[in-house]
């Protein structure tokens, strides 16, 4: 059934979820938070702050359908959280005498379901697909992939930040995802985009009534009008970008990028697709402790300090061109996609005022119209 | 890059909303005056680009006008005399634009030995306070609700320290709805269990980005304590026991040496409320120790002296 | 890999009483990195001692834990055992289990429990020891005293004379300090000069003894062994080498009404003048200040209006141009004997002392201080020994003494005793009634402190065979009236109002440290008291020496001293000095902070905090030798290893040897509650 | 919480509470046991990383404790420790942790009894707080099912 568009309401949405947290199946899904909500929270920034806002949204693990947010925001973190985690253990060790036992972790998780993620979100959890499974296979990652059924929301694009379409993404793509919820008048139309969305699909079909040819119609159409508005925001052609980077590392525009970048690494943080990750050592008393991997940035001076001393990438604009160039060349020269899916949000995090909208036009002008590149 | 994107002047040379007083005539003139002379090659001050004010680093005398100040322009931009900051030391010497709670980080630096005054041409602006955020696309009037909480109290509103100083006298910034005193304080009327139940949960946040530090114009570690893994006093995954630590030893580090200019806090990706960490910090050597960071390079810091008859009723 | 071998004493029942000595050695078996643990009735024994040697060779031990009794107790036994067997004594430490466990605990489970932990902790701390060797500094078998009074004429001849070369510095003219102005000294009576001067002469004789007087230490760099001192001599407008001491010059100097600084101001001098007799060296000083050809050059005259002293010279030693002079010194060890000044009531306020204005000192010509008393009294003085009062040259017949001026008021300032005023007013009383038959010597005190060898009997002796009065109770008042000085107390014996019309009062005024103290202290890195007084290092087990090694102190300077007690400082410090010069060599537990210099940033706060100024600025240069920065570096030689610098180190850019942060963080996570 | 037995872990200068457990023990003064000394040459080394990092590690409790103003055998380096944990004392206290946790004295060579009083109050006060769960919950879910 998995090219059939279904109906489904917002009350059977939730309910849907009801269903699943009440099998005992995990549901992720964007949370409004609340930061004043929590007792303890009453002198948190956001709730003693005026006129801020006081709700976000994350994505959380539901421990009630209610939480459910279908807002269409942008949680703060992307999804990757749930596959990477900020760290994990990787093994344990503990030492008597002179033998060490080591103590593996599982790699074989409990079936999930996301429900309502972004469209960019998921789509980069299948562009890292491809460097989890290059040269060594990443059992992790792979055990949570494969026991993840993402469901995406039609994204009605978030600001002027973003920019999925100019990097293969799209505001209603399912890319990564296995189904895709467009809401619509009353509800949503629900469709499944791969086998694992179709079993969902399948197991709730009480939940799904068929869908009439005006709201499938009208779904398309403000898909359309997603993808056109994003389209404005930026216009770039990803494959001269990625050559132009390619073949002018030394160029002034690539090396000197980062004059008023701090190295604060808060880019990654929120990316979906930065995936890079430190390895480390955590002792928890003598001969014991275990090893975990937690996200790391390139933005960090340490993150390519020799134990030589030597640092190859040793100022601020070296690690921000190796991030561009990461994004937009090397990765998708290896694997033919771009590491980036649009979301903006390492632009809207950067109070620094580093742009890539910015920047990416300024390279694509370098690349498509070398002409009208300001000296 | 396109004219949003650099922030190019219209011909009245007003951009993205900022208003050119006569102030910033000044600051410009003394901008392009500086570069055209060779007294500095960069002058580091704020811009308004695309997505509000940020900043910029002017080098042809000819861009001085893009330099504007108003109420956005909340960036302590002394980060970028870290020494450690080799990029932007690579440029020449620096002519920067400090607001009067900036030139105290200027002043920890040179206390620090961070720093010599010589190295520096420090432009100083009148303030009256900045906003909150400065991704907005104009500047618009403080007030209690936009202003940006730690402009309560500002006693440097105009820097001593300073070559220049310029703009006009400015009124005081309005009282914030409510002040970081006023959020510490009502912090502090919850019993232990609950600080604690807040402060771990916040911690819980980190995501270890280290965003903190690096925005911080006195934290200019070569190495950090918490890149140190023999011996890892602070555990480097963000868990919620190595986040406590890694939290509170930020802020130890810099009792008696925060200017308070919020930075840590507005750069933080989750949000937690550092502001309050080191405003505390900041109420506890006032109130022990009689300190408050100042403008003055000359001031001893609170931690590294000591007095005979300093208080101990904690100690038995 | 470590392996650390765990031997855990019994200390016959000692430990073994509480606790389980074989457990604990059990337990230690499977600890991570142990390679051999056993328990042992005595380990401190020789056959104990034996065990580890034994057990170094056969195990290959990298490093060894003795669980026993403090290692304030046994740590060197242990470490010199280990030391022999070729291991590196630093990689021996000691676990506490006495003191700190069976001597503490009954329970048994619980003191074995306890005292597997403590050996745990050490076992984690020995890991990470490192073998270090001893700190070796050179000496410079030179010492430079302060201070040319009899403390440091003592500590100069006592170094000397133990073959040693000593720099004596004395800002005065000649040597001889407060001692050479005394008449006659309690409780014997000896004459002062007597007794002095021939030790002054010894000194300027002594071969192994270079006295610069007139002069001032204007620097001091360098640490124990190897300090670099730089001497100011003032410009002296006398050539020491050519004058003779003649005194030619003196008598053809035409100002000569200059109050004396020798005689109290009660006697004159000339502008260019030996300040006393007897002085050494005999050679004059030329002031400046007072003299006519300098006061017409200062006028800016074209011509010089004076010159007859240079006239008189036959030597040619006169020289108007003479400037100050810089020596450079380097000597191993420094003696501090700055001595004393009295507490100037009446003329000046110094800080923080509200002053005796009602005393009249300075304006009552007959209100005079105890030194003024022994010029009076002294045979050498202006009255050639006959007591006659300021104001009139006659006799007094009614002299009254008041003890305690400023000394025991903390309201005034003072809240020490000056120790010595009871006694020298017991000497004043005497020599006044020995000189005036018939007067009458009055003495107001709040109580007799007579401390000593023949103190008490010789303040006796003025009340009881000399007939002086004493009234218990304080001088509210001290006036002019007419001829006579009028003076209001108060008998707190017979709780009366006691006026008493004297003829001259002797002000016994507070003990005060010299001026300029604090900037000496400041340049030694040695410390003073709230009143200037040098502290030493333990007031009880380190009296003659300061915080600052190889900086010893002597006499007055440290607190109010008498004679014989500051040349018992004096020849303490002298013994102190000797026995840092007896080796070539100083050797010193290398418990000292080293700098990681890729990592430092020099911040300097850990200079800020250090007690003993051993942590200075240096500059790191690129390869063509440019300056690109700066660290701090920590002088091994001044490090006393208490490791301040290492906990307000950010980066934690400075290390204490012996107690590193992976040393320490080693124990903490032994204690680990899951463990 | 009956059978709770506090661990509390000690940082101690040298030559001021070293030497005062010392005679403690000399003196046989009878006291708790759930005291763990670590030896460091001067409360002036004592790093507040030290003391986070024994509550990181299980302590329920901790004392800090060195010689009295004015006797510190390095002159000063207990008037800069005063500093650093009345910052210390005030930051955590501020962030939830029961000062009472925190025991910090000034115990003399000569004060074997003083040291014995301070142990015996502290151990007290923790059991009266109980574990430090508060603490130990923070640790990453692995180690605490450990």
């Amino acid at each position: 059934m998995s090219d059939e568009r279904f109906f489904i309401s917002e009350s059977d949405l939730r309910a849907l979820a009801a269903d699943l947290l009440g099998a005992g199946t995990e549901v992720i899904a964007p949370v409004a938070v609340d930061a004043c909500a929590s007792p303890a929270a009453m002198a948190s920034s956001e709730c003693l702050r005026p006129g801020m806002e006081p709700e976000h949204l994350e994505y959380r693990s539901l421990t009630d359908a209610s939480q459910l947010d279908l807002g269409r925001g942008l949680p703060v973190l992307s999804l990757k959280g749930y596959f990477l985690p900020e760290h994990e253990a990787l093994c344990r060790w503990k030492q008597k005498g002179t033998t060490i036992e080591i103590e593996a972790v599982p790699t074989e998780f409990a079936p999930r379901v996301v429900l309502a993620a972004k469209p960019c979100d998921s789509a980069a959890l299948a562009v890292v697909d491809e460097v989890m499974n290059w040269d060594d296979k990443d059992e992790l990652w792979n055990g949570r992939r494969a026991a993840t059924t993402i469901i995406n929301l039609a994204c009605p694009v978030v600001d002027e930040s973003c920019f999925c379409t100019a990097v293969g993404a799209a505001p209603d793509a399912v890319k990564g995802a296995d189904g895709l919820l467009t809401p619509v008048k009353g509800g949503y139309v629900f469709e499944a985009a791969t086998g694992k969305g179709g079993v969902l699909l399948e197991a709730h079909q009480a939940r799904l009534s068929p869908v009439a040819d005006a709201l499938t119609e009208a779904a398309d159409a403000d898909n359309a009008n997603a993808r056109a508005h994003v389209a404005a925001n930026l216009d770039i052609d990803a494959g001269s970008v990625r050559d132009w980077i390619n073949t002018h590392f030394e160029d002034p525009l690539l090396a000197s990028l980062a004059i008023r970048c701090n190295g604060c690494g808060a880019c990654s943080s929120v990316c979906p697709t930065c995936h890079c990750f430190d390895i480390v050592d955590e002792e928890e008393g003598v001969g014991r402790g275990t090893r975990r991997r937690c996200w790391d940035t390139c933005q960090a001076p340490t993150f390519t300090l020799h134990a030589s001393g030597h640092n190859p990438r040793d100022d601020q604009h070296s690690r921000y061109r190796q991030r561009i160039n990461h994004k937009f060349s090397i990765y998708p020269l290896r694997f033919g996609e771009v590491l980036c899916t649009g979301c903006g949000r390492c632009t809207r995090v950067c109070h620094a005022g580093q742009d890539l909208v910015e920047i990416l036009e300024a390279i694509d002008i370098a690349a498509r119209r070398p002409a009208e590149v300001t000296p | 890059m396109s004219e949003t994107a650099t922030g190019a002047q219209t011909s009245d040379g007003t951009a993205g909303g900022a208003k050119v007083t006569a102030g910033v005539k000044e600051l410009r003139e003394i901008a392009r005056t500086l570069l055209a002379e060779g007294d500095v090659r960069v002058i580091i001050g704020w811009e308004a680009a695309r997505r509000g004010a940020r900043p910029v680093f002017v080098t042809d005398p000819a861009e001085a006008d893009r330099l504007i100040f108003d109420a956005r322009c909340v960036h302590n931009l002394v980060t970028y005399l870290n020494p450690r900051r080799d990029h932007v030391a690579e440029l020449g010497k620096i002519g920067l634009i400090v607001k009067g709670c900036d030139a105290k980080a200027v002043a920890g630096l040179l206390r620090e030995a961070q720093l010599t005054r010589e190295d520096v041409v420090l432009i100083g602006v009148r303030c009256g306070g900045v906003l909150e955020e400065n991704e907005m696309p104009a500047a618009v009037t403080l007030t209690p609700d936009n202003v940006a909480p730690r402009c309560y109290g500002c006693d440097i509103r105009e820097p001593a320290l300073v070559d220049h100083l310029v703009g006009e006298p400015q009124p005081e910034p309005p009282r914030p709805a409510q002040t970081i005193d006023e959020r510490i304080a009502a912090l502090e009327d919850k019993p232990l269990e609950e600080r604690w139940a807040f402060w771990t949960e916040q911690f819980s946040k980190c995501v270890r980005c280290y965003a903190c530090r690096q925005v911080c114009p006195l934290c200019v570690c070569e190495r950090c304590v918490a890149d140190k893994t023999r011996p890892q006093w602070i555990e480097p995954s963000p868990h919620a026991r190595g986040n406590l630590s890694w939290n509170i030893t930020r802020a130890l580090h810099l009792a008696g040496r925060c200017v308070g200019c919020g930075e840590c806090e507005r750069f933080c990706p989750v949000g937690i409320p550092l502001s309050l960490m080191n405003r505390k910090l900041q109420q506890i050597v006032a109130e022990r120790y009689g300190y408050t960071v100042g403008d003055d390079p000359e001031q001893a810091a609170p931690i590294g002296d000591y007095r005979l008859d300093d208080g101990q009723e904690f100690i038995k | 890999m470590s392996r650390i071998g765990v031997f855990v004493c019994q200390c016959g029942e000692n430990i073994a009483r509480t606790v389980d000595v074989e457990a604990v050695a059990e337990a230690l078996r499977d600890h991570p990195g142990v390679a051999f643990a056993t328990g042992y009735k005595y380990m401190c024994s020789d056959p104990g001692q034996a065990l580890v040697r034994e057990a170094i060779a056969e195990h290959g031990l990298t490093g060894v834990v003795i669980a026993a009794c403090s290692p304030h107790m046994h740590e060197k036994t242990f470490r010199r055992a280990v030391d022999k067997a070729g291991l590196n004594k630093f990689m021996c430490e000691m676990a506490n289990i006495r003191e700190h466990c069976s001597w503490i605990h009954e329970d048994r489970a619980d003191a074995t429990a306890k005292a597997i932990d403590i050996t745990r902790t050490i076992v984690e701390k020995v890991k990470h020891n490192q073998p270090l060797e001893s700190i070796r500094i050179p000496v410079t078998k030179r010492a430079l005293v302060i201070g040319g009074g009899i403390a440091g004429i003592q500590a100069a001849l006592d170094i000397a004379d133990g073959g040693h070369q000593v720099i004596l510095v004395e800002k005065d003219a000649s040597i001889g300090g407060h001692m050479s102005q005394l008449s006659e000294t309690f409780p014997t009576l000896d004459c002062s000069q007597c007794i002095l001067t021939p030790r002054m002469v010894e000194a300027y004789q002594h071969p192994n003894i270079t006295l610069h007087t007139w002069s001032e230490v204007e620097k001091v760099k360098g640490y124990i062994g190897n300090f670099e001192v730089t001497i100011r001599k003032k410009a002296r407008s006398v050539n020491e080498d050519l004058c003779n001491g003649c005194g030619d010059c003196q008598a053809a100097c035409p100002v000569r009404k200059i109050p004396s600084e020798f005689e109290a101001g009660l006697g004159k001098r000339t502008a260019i003048s030996v300040p006393f007799p007897q002085a050494v060296p005999n050679i004059p000083v030329l002031d400046r200040q007072n003299c006519t050809l300098f006061k017409g050059r200062r006028k800016g005259l074209a011509k010089e209006v004076c010159g007859k002293c240079k006239e008189a010279c036959l030597k040619g030693a006169i020289d108007y141009d003479a400037e100050d002079a810089f020596i450079e010194e380097e000597v191993g060890a420094i003696v501090v004997a700055t001595g004393f000044k009295l507490y100037d009531i009446g003329r000046e306020q110094p800080e923080g002392l509200k002053g005796y204005g009602e005393y009249g000192y300075g304006e009552v010509p007959d209100v005079i201080d105890g030194l003024q008393f022994e010029r009076l009294a002294s045979a050498s003085g202006p009255t050639a020994g006959a007591i006659l009062r300021p104001s009139d040259s006659t006799e007094p017949k009614t002299v009254v003494f008041v003890h305690c001026v400023g000394s025991r008021d903390p309201e005034k300032g003072i809240a020490y005793c000056s120790k010595i005023c009871c006694m020298y007013n017991a000497k004043h009383a005497m020599l006044y009634k020995h000189k005036v038959h018939d007067g009458r010597a009055v003495a107001f005190y709040m109580d007799i402190r007579a401390a000593g060898k023949g103190y008490d009997e010789f303040s006796r002796r003025a009340i009881e065979e000399d007939g002086a009065e004493y009234i218990r109770g304080r001088v509210s008042r001290i006036f002019r009236d007419g001829d006579k000085v009028k003076v209001w107390g108060y008998d707190t014996l017979n709780g009366e109002q006691v006026v008493i019309d004297a003829d001259m009062v002797v002000l016994a005024t507070a003990i005060r440290p010299q001026d300029g103290i604090r900037d000496l202290a400041q340049k030694l890195s040695i410390s003073t008291d709230e009143h200037g007084f040098i502290n030493e290092a333990h007031p009880k087990l380190r009296p003659v020496e300061t915080n600052t090694a190889g900086v010893f102190v002597a006499g007055a300077c440290q607190a109010p001293r008498d004679i014989p007690e500051s040349v018992a400082m004096a020849s303490a410090s002298a013994a102190k000095v000797m026995s840092l010069f007896s080796a070539d060599e100083l050797e010193r537990e290398p418990a000292v902070a080293l700098v990681n210099e890729s990592t430092c940033i020099g911040c300097m706060r850990c200079a800020d905090v250090c007690a003993y100024g051993a942590i200075e600025q240096r500059d790191i240069c690129a390869i063509d030798g440019h300056v690109c920065g700066h660290v701090a570096y920590v002088n091994p030689g001044v490090c006393q290893g208490c490791g301040t610098c290492q906990a307000v180190c950010l980066s934690k850019s400075v290390e204490l040897q012996t107690f590193t942060d992976e040393q320490i963080y080693s124990e903490i996570n032994a204690l680990c509650a899951w463990e | 919480m009956s059978d709770f037995e506090p661990r509390i872990t000690a940082f101690v200068c040298n030559w001021c509470t070293y030497t005062g457990a010392d005679l403690a023990g000399t003196s046989r003064l009878h006291m708790a046991s759930n005291v763990r000394i670590i030896r460091l040459p001067c409360t002036g080394r004592i790093d507040p990383l030290f003391i986070i990092k024994a509550f990181e590690r299980g302590a329920d409790g901790v004392i800090v404790s060195g010689c009295h103003p004015a006797d510190c055998h390095y002159t000063s380096g207990n008037y800069h420790a005063r500093r650093r944990f009345a910052v210390f004392h005030d930051i955590m206290a501020f962030v939830g942790v029961d000062p009472r946790r925190m025991t910090f004295s000034w115990v003399s060579a000569s004060e074997g009894a003083k040291w014995r009083d301070v142990v015996d109050e502290a151990v007290a006060n923790v059991r009266e707080l109980g574990p430090f769960e508060a603490y130990r919950a923070l640790a990453p879910e692995a180690e605490r099912q450990a």
